[in-house]
C-alpha cells in the first residue's frame, strides 16, 4: 500500500469529498504555527504528496483539539488526516507509544479515546 | 389461433442491404398462424400502410407484425394504421429488425437468422395479446393549489385567468408566503411588496379564485381529473363576513406576549393579529394559545371593541369537501433550524441572525421599523461579517447536501443595500464559491464588489465568539492570501439553508406523490417533465420541488399552470390501456401489490366470488386504470400470478422468451 | 434354496447388471429409494421401506408417450417405444410386490396400458422378506406374508447370507445366469427366519386392523358420514400419500413444448390436488373433505366394489411414516371401526 | 451439445421500454455492433422482470440473461428499478448459492443515452458467456435434443 | 398441559369461542395430529408436547371464514407466521383468540434412531424409546428438530394470554449450514443440490405446509406464466420449482422450518429460505418477517444506495 492509501486507511477519510471552504483553517488554534496549513493538508494527500507532510511542522503543532473535525461540513475532518500521518511517520520511526496493557487504567470513560491516542502518539515523540 | 399478418421492410436498404427481407417473409409463412407475409421498400409510406389495409381486409387478419425500425419509430403509425382499418391497434407488433439487427450486423446471414428469431417473438406475442381499449374518465374542472405564495399565486392566476375555477389552501391567515417577508429583491432591488401584493389583490379579487386561509388540506383520495379533498378551515374566531379589518381588536388585545412569526419572531404581537399590514384577506385570527378569553373565559376585550360585531369565539374548525381536476403543491420553504452549529453562536447571541431575519431588520414594516441596528443594544453596527453556506453543502448530518441557491445573490444584495445607506458601515462576506448563473446576476454580485466595496473574503469562517464587550469575534481564514483572520465584528448574518416546508411530507402522502430524501417532491422526470409529480394530475410550482429564486419560480409556477390548463381543458381523459388488471379467482388480497405500488393505483375490496362452484367472500386487489402508469412492479411482487400487466402479460413474455430460446 | 454370502452381493449385483438393467434400492442424499445399479451406487437392501416404493420403476413418476415435430409444413410423430429389454428388480418388499397386483387390474383390464404391460412383460422380481418390520406395517391386514413375499425370486437375509429361492420361470431363468455365484442351501435357516418374522408380525400395533366396515357395500355406507367431515381437517392437501402410495395409480396427460418439439407424457397426479381431474367448468370434488374421502373410498371401497373386493392398499405404512399431518389411513379404518358409521 | 468453434449462446436480454430499449436503439443507429447471439425482449420497466422469465428462459436453452434498466434514481416510474434492483440481487445470489455459473446473469443500467454503453455491455457479457459454454445446469434436458 | 385443556374449556364454556384448534392425541404418544375441538369433551385428546411441532397459524385462514372466534394455541415461532399473516390479510386476528404457548423445542421422530418405535416417553432431558427391537434412550436435545436449535426467540408476537414457560434451546449458529455451502466451489455447489432435489417427487408437502405459501391457486398449478407442471422429468423443474419457491416467501418466511420438517425425503428446504433472509440481514438490515405488523418489508421497500445485483461476485 502506498503512503496516500495508507493514510486514507487509518485515517477513514475521503479527501475528494473535500469543497475548499477552509473551516478547518478558519477554526484551527494552531494555524500560524503550522507551515502546511489544514485545508492544505487535504491537498496535499490528494495530491499524493506526503513526502512534503511528512517534513513539515503542521504534524506536530496540531494539538488535536479536533475542532476541524466537529466542523467540517464535508466530513472530511482534516485532523483525522493529519492525525493519520503522525501515526504513519512513529511506525516508520519504529516508535510504538504505549504497550496496550497500560492503557485502561489510564482512561478516563468521559474523554474520546481517539483524542487519546492522538495525544500520546504526538507527545511521546 | 389467430390469422396473423407479418409485413417486412426493407426500410430502402437499411434493412435490406443486411437482412435477407425475402427469407424473413418465406420463414414467416411457416409460423403458426401466420396467413399472410409480404415485404416492402417502404412499410410506413402511404403505399406500403394500404398494403396492410388490403391484407387486414382480404385476409381477415386478427394480429399484425411490422418487421421494420425501432417501435419508438412507428409503433404509433402502425397502430393507428391498424385502427383505421378495423383492427384494434394493440394487436400489432413491431420486430425491430433495424436498430436492433441490420444496423448492428454485417454479416447477412446472422443478420436474416436473428431477424427471423425476432419475427418469430413478435409473432408468438400477437398470437397472445388482448385487444384493449383506452379507458375514459372525466375530468373535474377545478384545480386545488396547496400554499399561497407567490409559486401559489402566480399558479392560481395563471389557470384562472384561463378560465378554470382554481382554490388556495393556505395554512397561514394570509396568502403571501416567505415574498412577503423580503424587503427588497435581486437582482433589480425592486421593493418585495410593491411587486407582490399587487398579485395577492388580484388573486383575492379574481373571480375564479377561491381563497382558503388558515386552512389545511386534510384528506385527499381519487385520482386524475376525480380528486375529492376535504379541508381543514381552522377555527379563526372572526366572522370574515363582518369584519371590516379597522385592526381596533389588535390594538386593544391586552395579550402581547406572543412572537411575531411574520417578523421571525424578532418581536411580538397581540393574540388576535394580522401578519402584515397588506394581508389578504385583511382579517385577523385569534391565536387560540395566547387569547385569555379562549383560556380564561374573561376578558373579551376585542369583542367590546369590535364594531362590526365580527369576534366570534364559539367557530369551530370546519371541513369542506371539494372535488378537483388536479392538484398544485406549492408548499414553499423555510431556513433550517441552526440548533447544531454552536460555533456560530446563533442561540448565543442577539446580534448573529439569519439572512431572513435580516429582511425583516431592513423593512420599514420589521422589529426595528427599517433602521439597521443591533437587537442586543440598538446600536447601528459598524463592523458586519456575513457567512455563505450556513447548513448548505454539509455532507454531515447537521446540514443539508445541496445548495440553496438563492444566499449567494442575496447576500451580495444585503451588503449593497446596506453599504448604500450606511457607507460607513464595513461589509465583509466569507464565502466558499459566489454562485452567479442567472440574468445580470454576476453583474449585480461584481456592483457589490466595484461599486459598494463589499469585502469578500474566500474562505469559511470557523467560530463567532461573543466577547464581553458586547462584539463578535469571528474566527475565519482567507484562503487566497491562506491567513487566518480574526475579525470584531458587531453583527454577523447567517446565510441559511433552505429546507422544504416540514408540512409537505404530510402532504405528499396523501397525495402519493413521491419525494426524496431531502424532502423536495419528486418530478416526473428530471429534465423532460420539471413540473408534474410521477403521481398523475399532481403538479409541482416553486420550492417545494427544489431550491429556486423568484423569476425562476414564478417561471415554474407558470409552466406548472399550463399543465394543469392542458388536463382541465379536455373533457374526458384516455388512459393508457397497458395497465395492470388483478384475477379475482387468484388474488389473495395480500396487499404486497400495493406497498410497491408508486401510484396509489390499487386498492382493495371485499367481493363474493364465485371460484368454479367455491363461493365466498374474498379480499381483492382493484387496479384503478385511470392512476396506473403501468410499470408492473405489482406484477412481480405477487406470487400467485394474480395480477398481470396488460400488453405486457406473463404469457405474453414467457412466449416471446420461449420464442427466442427454441 | 441357494444362497449367496451379503458379502458376495456387489459380485452378484454386477452380473445381473452385466445383461440387464437392474433395479434396487440405493441410498443418494441420506435416502433410499430405487435405482439404476451402477458400480458406484450406493445399495442399500437393510432400509426397510424405500420411501418411493417400487412402483417407479413399472410406472414411472413421468414418461414420455410421444413426441410431435413440425418441419415446414409437415408433421413427424415419435411414438415412444415399448420396454423390450429385459431388466431385474431386487430388492423389493412383500407389499410392493402384493401393490403390482393391485396396479395389474387398473392396467392389465381392457384397455390394456402397453407401456405398463411391457415393463411388467420384461420386468423379473426379486422380493425380499422383511426382517425387521416396522410399526407403521399393516400389509398382514390384506393378507400378506411379509415372511415370505411373492415374487419371481423370493430372498431372505439371514445374518450375513442371503437366500435365494426362484418361484417362477423367470426366476430360474434368473437363477440360472447368476447360478455361478449360488450355493445350494438347506431351508432351515430360512424357515426359522420366517418364524421369527411372523412373531413379529403378531406383535405389531395395525396387525389386527378390521376392515369390517370396509370392502364394497362400504361405497354407500360410508359416503356420508360425518367423520369425514372431521377427519380431513389437518389434511394439507399435499401429494405425499399418493406418491409414496405404491398402488396409487391416477396420473395426469400433458404436453411440454421443447422449442423443437411438443411432448406429450404422463405423470402421476394426485387426487388430494385441488386441480386433479380439473375440468373446462371447474373441479368435480370442491373441497378438500371431498379429496380426502374419495382417497380412502377409492382404497378401500370402490376399488373392491369393482375387483371383486381387493382392496387397494398393501398396509405398506409409507403414508404412516411420511404424512406431514400424521393422517392416515389407518386412522380411518379405525375411526370407522370404532365410531360406526 | 458438444462445444465446438462455431457454437454461439442464445442470450436473452430484457430492455426497459424507456432507457435501456432507447439505449439499444441509439447504438443500432449509431451502427455500434454487437453479437447477434443477443435478443431483445422489450418490457415497460425492469421491474416488470419476474425471476420466472429468467429461469423460463434458461429452462428453455437460454445460456445468458441480461437485465437492463434505467439508472438508479432515473426510472420512469419513479421507484421500478429499485425494486428490480433488489430482487435480481436476490435471485443472482441465490444462482451463485445453486452454482450456477455467475457469469450467466447480470443487471446493467443503461440510459437512453448510452449507445456506447449498451453495445460494450452486451459485447462483454457475449464474450463471458461464450467462455463458460453452453448452459446445462438450469437448462431443461428436454429441450436440448 | 392440563392448564391448557382447563383453559379452553373456561373458554369455549363462556362463549367466548365457538371452537378450539390444537393438537390431537395420535396413534402413538409420537404422532399427534391437528385438530378441531367443538366441544368441552372433545378436549380430552387433547395433548401438547415436544411432538406437536405443527404450525397451526396457517389453519387459521380457513378458520377465520367460521362463524365466531377460534381458540388456537401457537408456539412462540408460530405466532410470527400468525403476525406474517395478519399483515397479508390473509387471517382475521378479530376471528383468532390467542393463547401463547410455551415452548422447550420440538421434536423429529426421525432423530430418535430407532427402528419400530412403540412409544416414546417424555421423561425431562431424556426420551425413553421402547420399540420392537429393544428400549433405547436419547437426549431431548439430540432428538429436537433443526429448526429448534437455531431458535429465533421464545417471545410470542401476537396473543391474547400465554401459558406455559419456554425454555431456551439454541446451540446451533443459524446460518452456519449455509455459509458452508456459501464456502464451496460452484461445482461443489451445484453437486450437492443436485443431489438433494433428484430426491424431490413433487409432492407439494413443503409448499402446502407452508404459512407463507398461502396462495389461494399457487403459480405451479396455475397457468398465469405457462408454468403448470407436475412432473419431475428433469433436475430442471425441481430446481424451478424450489428457487421460485423460496422467492416467493423472500421477506415473507418467518424461518419456521415447516418445509424441512414435513419434506418425505428429507430434503434441506429451510437452506433455501435461510440463503435469502441471510442475504437480506446482509444486505438490507436485519429483518424478520412476522415480528412486527408494520415494518416494510425488504422486497417491497427499498434504499437509493442497495447494493447492484451480483456485487458480491469474485
Amino acid at each position: 500500500m502506498n503512503k496516500v492509501d495508507e493514510i486514507k486507511q487509518i485515517s477513514g477519510v475521503n479527501p475528494l469529498k473535500c469543497m475548499k471552504c477552509g473551516k478547518c483553517s478558519a477554526s484551527c488554534p494552531s494555524f500560524n504555527e503550522m507551515d502546511i496549513k489544514p485545508h492544505q493538508f487535504v491537498t496535499y494527500v490528494v495530491n499524493d504528496d506526503v513526502e512534503a507532510l511528512a517534513n513539515s511542522k503542521s504534524a506536530w503543532k496540531c494539538l488535536s483539539c479536533f475542532a476541524c473535525i466537529e466542523r467540517c461540513p464535508r466530513n472530511v475532518q482534516p485532523g483525522k488526516l493529519i492525525d493519520a500521518a503522525r501515526q504513519i511517520l512513529i511506525r516508520q520511526r519504529g516508535q510504538e507509544g504505549l504497550s496496550a496493557d497500560e492503557i485502561p487504567a489510564l482512561l478516563d470513560e468521559d474523554m474520546p479515546q481517539q483524542l487519546l491516542m492522538s495525544a500520546f502518539r504526538k507527545y511521546r515523540r | 389461433m389467430r390469422r396473423i399478418g407479418v409485413f417486412v421492410c426493407h426500410c430502402g436498404s437499411n434493412i435490406a442491404a443486411t437482412v435477407d427481407v425475402k427469407k424473413v417473409v418465406e420463414m414467416a409463412l411457416l409460423e403458426q398462424g401466420v396467413v399472410h407475409a409480404e415485404d416492402y421498400p417502404y412499410m410506413c409510406s402511404e403505399a406500403g400502410q394500404s398494403r396492410i389495409a388490403e391484407a387486414i381486409r382480404e385476409k381477415q387478419l386478427e394480429g399484425i407484425v411490422v418487421c421494420s425500425c425501432s417501435p419508438r419509430m412507428h409503433e404509433a403509425t402502425f397502430r393507428k394504421c391498424a385502427e383505421r382499418n378495423g383492427l384494434n391497434p394493440y394487436l400489432v407488433e413491431i420486430a425491430n429488425i433495424r436498430e436492433h439487427c441490420s444496423w448492428i450486423h454485417k454479416d447477412m446471414q446472422e443478420a436474416t437468422e436473428k431477424a427471423v428469431i425476432l419475427m418469430r417473438a413478435a409473432v408468438a406475442k400477437v398470437h397472445l395479446n388482448a385487444p384493449l381499449l383506452a379507458g375514459e374518465s372525466a375530468v373535474t374542472k377545478r384545480a386545488l393549489v396547496i400554499g399561497g405564495g407567490i409559486a401559489g399565486i402566480q399558479t392560481a392566476l395563471d389557470i384562472a385567468d384561463a378560465g378554470y375555477h382554481v382554490d388556495i389552501v393556505e395554512k397561514e391567515p394570509s396568502i403571501g408566503g416567505r415574498m412577503s417577508q423580503l424587503d427588497k429583491t435581486f437582482p433589480t432591488l425592486d421593493c418585495s411588496a410593491c411587486i407582490l401584493t399587487p398579485k395577492m389583490v388580484e388573486a383575492a379579487s379574481h373571480e375564479n379564485i377561491t381563497i382558503h386561509t388558515w386552512s389545511e388540506v386534510e384528506k385527499v383520495s381519487g385520482f386524475v381529473g376525480n380528486f375529492t379533498v376535504d379541508i381543514r378551515k381552522k377555527a379563526r374566531y372572526v366572522n370574515m363576513d363582518k369584519c371590516t379589518g379597522c385592526g381596533i381588536c389588535q390594538e386593544k388585545c391586552p395579550s402581547k406576549k406572543p412572537l411575531n412569526e411574520f417578523n421571525r419572531g424578532l418581536n411580538n404581537r397581540s393574540a388576535i393579529y394580522t401578519p402584515f399590514a397588506q394581508a389578504i384577506p385583511n382579517v385577523p385570527v385569534i391565536d387560540a394559545s395566547a387569547c385569555i378569553k379562549l383560556n380564561t373565559g374573561k376578558c373579551g376585550i376585542c369583542e367590546k371593541f369590535c364594531q362590526a360585531g365580527a369576534i366570534d369565539y364559539k367557530q369551530q374548525d370546519e371541513i369542506i369537501t371539494e372535488q378537483y381536476g388536479a392538484i398544485v403543491v406549492a408548499t414553499g420553504f423555510d431556513t433550517i433550524k441552526l440548533d447544531k452549529y454552536g460555533e456560530y453562536a446563533y442561540n448565543e447571541s442577539k446580534d448573529v441572525i439569519t439572512s431572513l431575519e435580516l429582511e425583516r431588520i431592513m423593512n420599514a414594516a420589521g422589529p426595528t421599523k427599517g433602521h439597521l441596528e443591533r437587537l442586543s443594544d440598538g446600536k447601528a453596527p459598524k463592523e458586519i461579517v456575513f457567512i455563505q453556506c450556513v447548513g448548505s453543502r454539509c455532507s454531515d448530518d447537521r446540514g443539508k447536501p445541496y445548495c440553496s441557491k438563492i444566499c449567494c445573490m442575496y447576500t451580495a444584495k444585503h451588503a449593497m443595500l446596506i453599504r448604500d445607506k450606511y457607507p460607513d458601515t464595513n461589509v465583509t462576506v466569507f464565502y466558499i464559491d459566489v454562485r452567479t448563473p442567472g440574468k445580470n446576476f454576476d453583474e449585480f454580485y461584481r456592483r457589490a464588489v466595484e461599486d459598494y466595496g463589499v469585502n469578500y473574503v474566500k474562505g469559511q469562517v470557523g467560530k463567532v465568539a461573543p466577547q464581553p464587550d458586547g462584539s463578535l469575534l469571528v474566527h475565519g481564514v482567507d484562503l487566497l492570501e491562506n491567513k487566518q483572520i480574526l475579525k470584531k465584528a458587531d453583527m454577523v448574518v447567517l446565510a441559511t439553508a433552505i429546507e422544504p416546508n416540514p408540512d409537505v411530507r404530510k402532504i405528499a402522502t396523501m397525495l402519493t406523490a413521491s419525494i426524496d430524501t431531502n424532502n423536495f417532491l419528486t418530478e416526473a422526470h428530471p429534465k423532460l417533465r420539471p413540473v408534474e409529480s410521477p403521481t398523475a394530475g399532481v403538479f409541482l410550482s416553486g420550492v417545494c420541488q427544489g431550491p429556486k429564486d423568484i423569476p425562476e419560480t414564478v417561471a415554474q409556477a407558470g409552466a406548472a399552470a399550463v399543465k394543469v390548463i392542458g388536463l382541465l381543458a379536455k373533457d374526458k381523459l384516455k388512459t393508457n390501456p397497458c395497465t395492470a388488471k388483478a384475477d379475482e379467482l387468484r388474488c389473495n388480497g395480500c396487499s404486497q401489490c400495493a406497498n410497491v405500488c408508486p401510484y396509489g393505483a390499487i386498492s382493495y375490496e371485499t367481493k363474493q366470488v364465485n371460484d368454479h362452484g367455491i363461493r365466498e367472500e374474498r379480499r381483492i386487489a382493484v387496479v384503478n386504470s385511470a392512476l396506473c402508469q403501468g410499470c408492473g412492479a405489482c406484477t412481480v411482487t405477487c406470487p400467485s400470478g394474480a395480477m398481470d400487466l396488460q400488453g405486457f402479460s406473463n404469457r405474453q413474455i414467457i412466449a416471446e422468451v420461449d420464442a427466442i430460446c427454441r | 434354496m441357494y444362497k449367496i454370502q451379503k458379502a458376495d452381493l456387489p459380485k452378484l449385483y454386477a452380473s445381473i447388471a452385466a445383461e440387464s438393467d437392474l433395479f434396487l434400492p440405493v441410498k443418494v442424499a441420506d435416502q433410499t429409494n430405487f435405482g439404476l445399479y451402477t458400480e458406484t451406487a450406493d445399495v442399500d437392501i437393510d432400509t426397510l421401506k424405500t420411501v418411493k416404493s417400487a412402483k417407479d420403476i413399472f410406472f414411472p413418476q413421468s414418461e414420455t408417450l410421444y413426441k410431435v415435430r413440425r418441419e415446414n409444413d409437415n408433421f413427424s410423430i415419435d411414438v415412444e417405444q415399448h420396454r423390450t429389454s429385459p431388466f431385474v428388480v431386487f430388492g423389493i418388499r412383500g407389499c410392493d410386490v402384493r401393490a403390482m397386483t393391485v396396479l395389474d387390474k387398473v392396467f392389465l383390464s381392457e384397455p390394456i396400458d402397453s407401456y405398463y404391460a411391457a415393463r411388467r412383460q420384461m420386468g423379473t422380481i426379486v422380493s425380499l422378506a422383511c426382517g425387521r418390520p416396522d410399526t407403521s406395517c399393516f400389509c398382514k391386514v390384506f393378507g400378506i406374508d411379509c415372511a415370505e413375499p411373492e415374487g419371481d425370486v423370493v430372498t431372505w437375509l439371514v445374518g450375513k447370507v442371503l437366500y435365494w429361492q426362484p418361484k417362477t420361470k423367470k426366476g430360474e431363468a434368473l437363477t440360472e445366469k447368476v447360478a455361478s455365484l449360488l450355493e445350494k442351501a438347506d431351508e432351515a435357516m430360512v424357515e426359522s427366519a420366517k418364524n421369527a418374522i411372523r412373531a413379529i408380525v403378531k406383535k405389531l400395533p395395525y396387525a389386527n386392523l378390521s376392515l369390517e366396515k370396509w370392502g364394497a357395500a362400504a361405497a354407500d355406507a360410508n359416503f356420508d358420514s360425518k367423520l369425514w367431515e372431521e377427519m380431513y381437517k389437518p389434511c394439507l392437501a399435499c401429494g405425499t400419500c399418493t406418491f409414496v402410495c405404491p398402488t396409487c395409480q391416477c396420473y395426469d396427460i400433458k404436453d411440454y413444448d421443447t422449442g423443437s418439439s411438443v411432448q406429450r407424457y404422463r405423470c402421476w397426479d394426485s387426487c388430494m390436488y385441488s386441480d386433479f381431474t380439473m375440468m373446462a367448468h371447474g373441479n368435480n370434488r370442491t373441497s378438500q373433505m371431498q379429496r380426502f374421502r374419495q382417497r380412502f373410498m377409492h382404497k378401500l371401497a370402490y376399488f373392491p366394489a369393482n375387483n371383486q373386493g381387493m382392496f387397494s392398499c398393501v398396509g405398506c405404512g409409507r403414508c404412516v411414516d411420511k404424512c406431514p399431518s400424521h393422517l392416515n389411513i389407518v386412522k380411518v379404518i379405525k375411526a370407522f371401526e370404532k365410531e360406526g358409521v | 451439445m458438444p462445444v465446438t468453434e462455431n457454437w454461439k449462446p442464445t442470450i436473452v436480454a430484457f430492455c426497459c421500454n424507456w432507457c435501456s430499449y432507447a439505449g439499444a436503439d441509439l447504438a443500432g443507429s449509431s451502427r455500434l455492433a454487437y453479437p447477434a447471439d443477443v435478443k431483445i425482449i422489450k418490457v415497460p420497466c425492469s421491474c416488470r422482470v419476474n425471476p420466472m422469465f429468467i429461469l423460463r428462459a434458461f429452462e428453455k436453452g437460454a445460456d445468458g440473461v441480461i437485465l437492463c434498466g434505467c439508472h438508479p434514481g432515473d426510472c420512469h416510474y419513479s421507484t421500478g428499478n429499485y425494486y428490480a434492483r433488489r430482487r435480481m440481487t436476490l435471485l443472482f445470489s441465490m444462482l451463485d448459492y445453486l452454482g450456477v455459473e455467475d457469469g450467466r446473469t447480470r443487471v446493467e443500467w443503461v440510459s437512453a443515452a448510452e449507445g456506447v454503453k449498451f453495445s460494450e455491455t452486451m459485447n462483454s457479457f457475449v464474450e463471458k458467456v461464450r467462455a463458460l459454454g453452453p448452459n446445462v445446469r438450469l437448462g431443461d434436458l428436454r429441450c436440448k435434443n | 398441559m392440563q392448564e391448557l385443556i382447563v383453559r379452553a374449556k373456561e373458554l369455549l364454556a363462556s362463549g367466548q369461542v365457538a371452537r378450539v384448534l390444537g393438537w390431537k392425541k395420535g396413534e402413538h404418544s409420537y404422532d399427534p395430529e391437528v385438530a378441531f375441538f367443538n366441544d368441552a369433551e372433545s378436549l380430552q385428546d387433547f395433548v401438547y408436547d415436544g411432538f406437536c411441532g405443527a404450525n397451526l397459524s396457517k389453519y387459521m385462514i380457513e378458520a377465520s371464514k367460521l362463524e365466531g372466534k377460534t381458540l388456537v394455541f401457537l408456539k412462540p415461532c408460530d405466532s410470527y407466521s400468525f403476525v406474517q399473516l395478519m399483515k397479508e390479510h390473509r387471517v382475521d386476528r378479530e376471528k383468532a383468540y390467542i393463547i401463547g404457548v410455551g415452548c422447550w423445542g420440538k421434536l423429529d421422530v426421525r432423530k430418535l434412531g430407532a427402528e419400530g418405535i412403540l412409544d416414546v416417553e417424555i421423561a425431562g432431558d431424556v426420551l425413553k424409546v421402547s420399540s420392537l427391537y429393544g428400549d433405547s434412550e436419547v437426549a431431548y436435545k439430540d432428538a429436537m428438530l433443526e429448526r429448534c436449535h437455531v431458535c429465533k426467540g421464545k417471545e410470542h408476537k401476537v396473543f391474547d394470554e400465554t401459558l406455559l414457560e419456554s425454555a431456551d434451546t439454541v446451540d446451533l449458529d443459524r446460518f452456519a449450514e449455509v455459509e458452508r455451502i456459501e464456502a464451496m466451489s460452484p461445482e461443489e455447489k451445484f453437486a450437492y443440490f443436485q443431489s438433494e432435489l433428484s430426491k424431490c417427487i413433487r409432492c407439494n408437502a413443503c409448499r402446502n405446509v407452508c404459512p407463507a405459501c398461502s396462495c389461494r391457486k399457487c403459480v405451479f398449478d396455475s397457468t398465469a406464466f405457462n408454468s403448470e407442471q407436475k412432473a419431475n422429468t428433469t433436475s430442471f423443474e425441481e430446481k424451478m420449482f424450489h428457487i421460485i419457491r423460496a422467492f416467493h416467501v423472500a421477506g415473507r418466511c418467518t424461518d419456521c422450518g415447516e418445509c424441512s420438517r414435513v419434506c418425505p425425503q428429507g430434503i434441506p428446504l429451510h437452506l433455501f429460505n435461510r440463503k435469502f433472509i441471510k442475504d437480506i440481514n446482509r444486505l438490507y438490515g436485519e429483518y424478520q418477517a412476522g415480528a412486527d405488523l408494520e415494518e416494510k418489508a425488504p422486497l417491497t421497500s427499498f434504499q437509493t444506495d442497495d447494493a447492484e445485483p451480483g456485487a458480491d461476485r469474485r
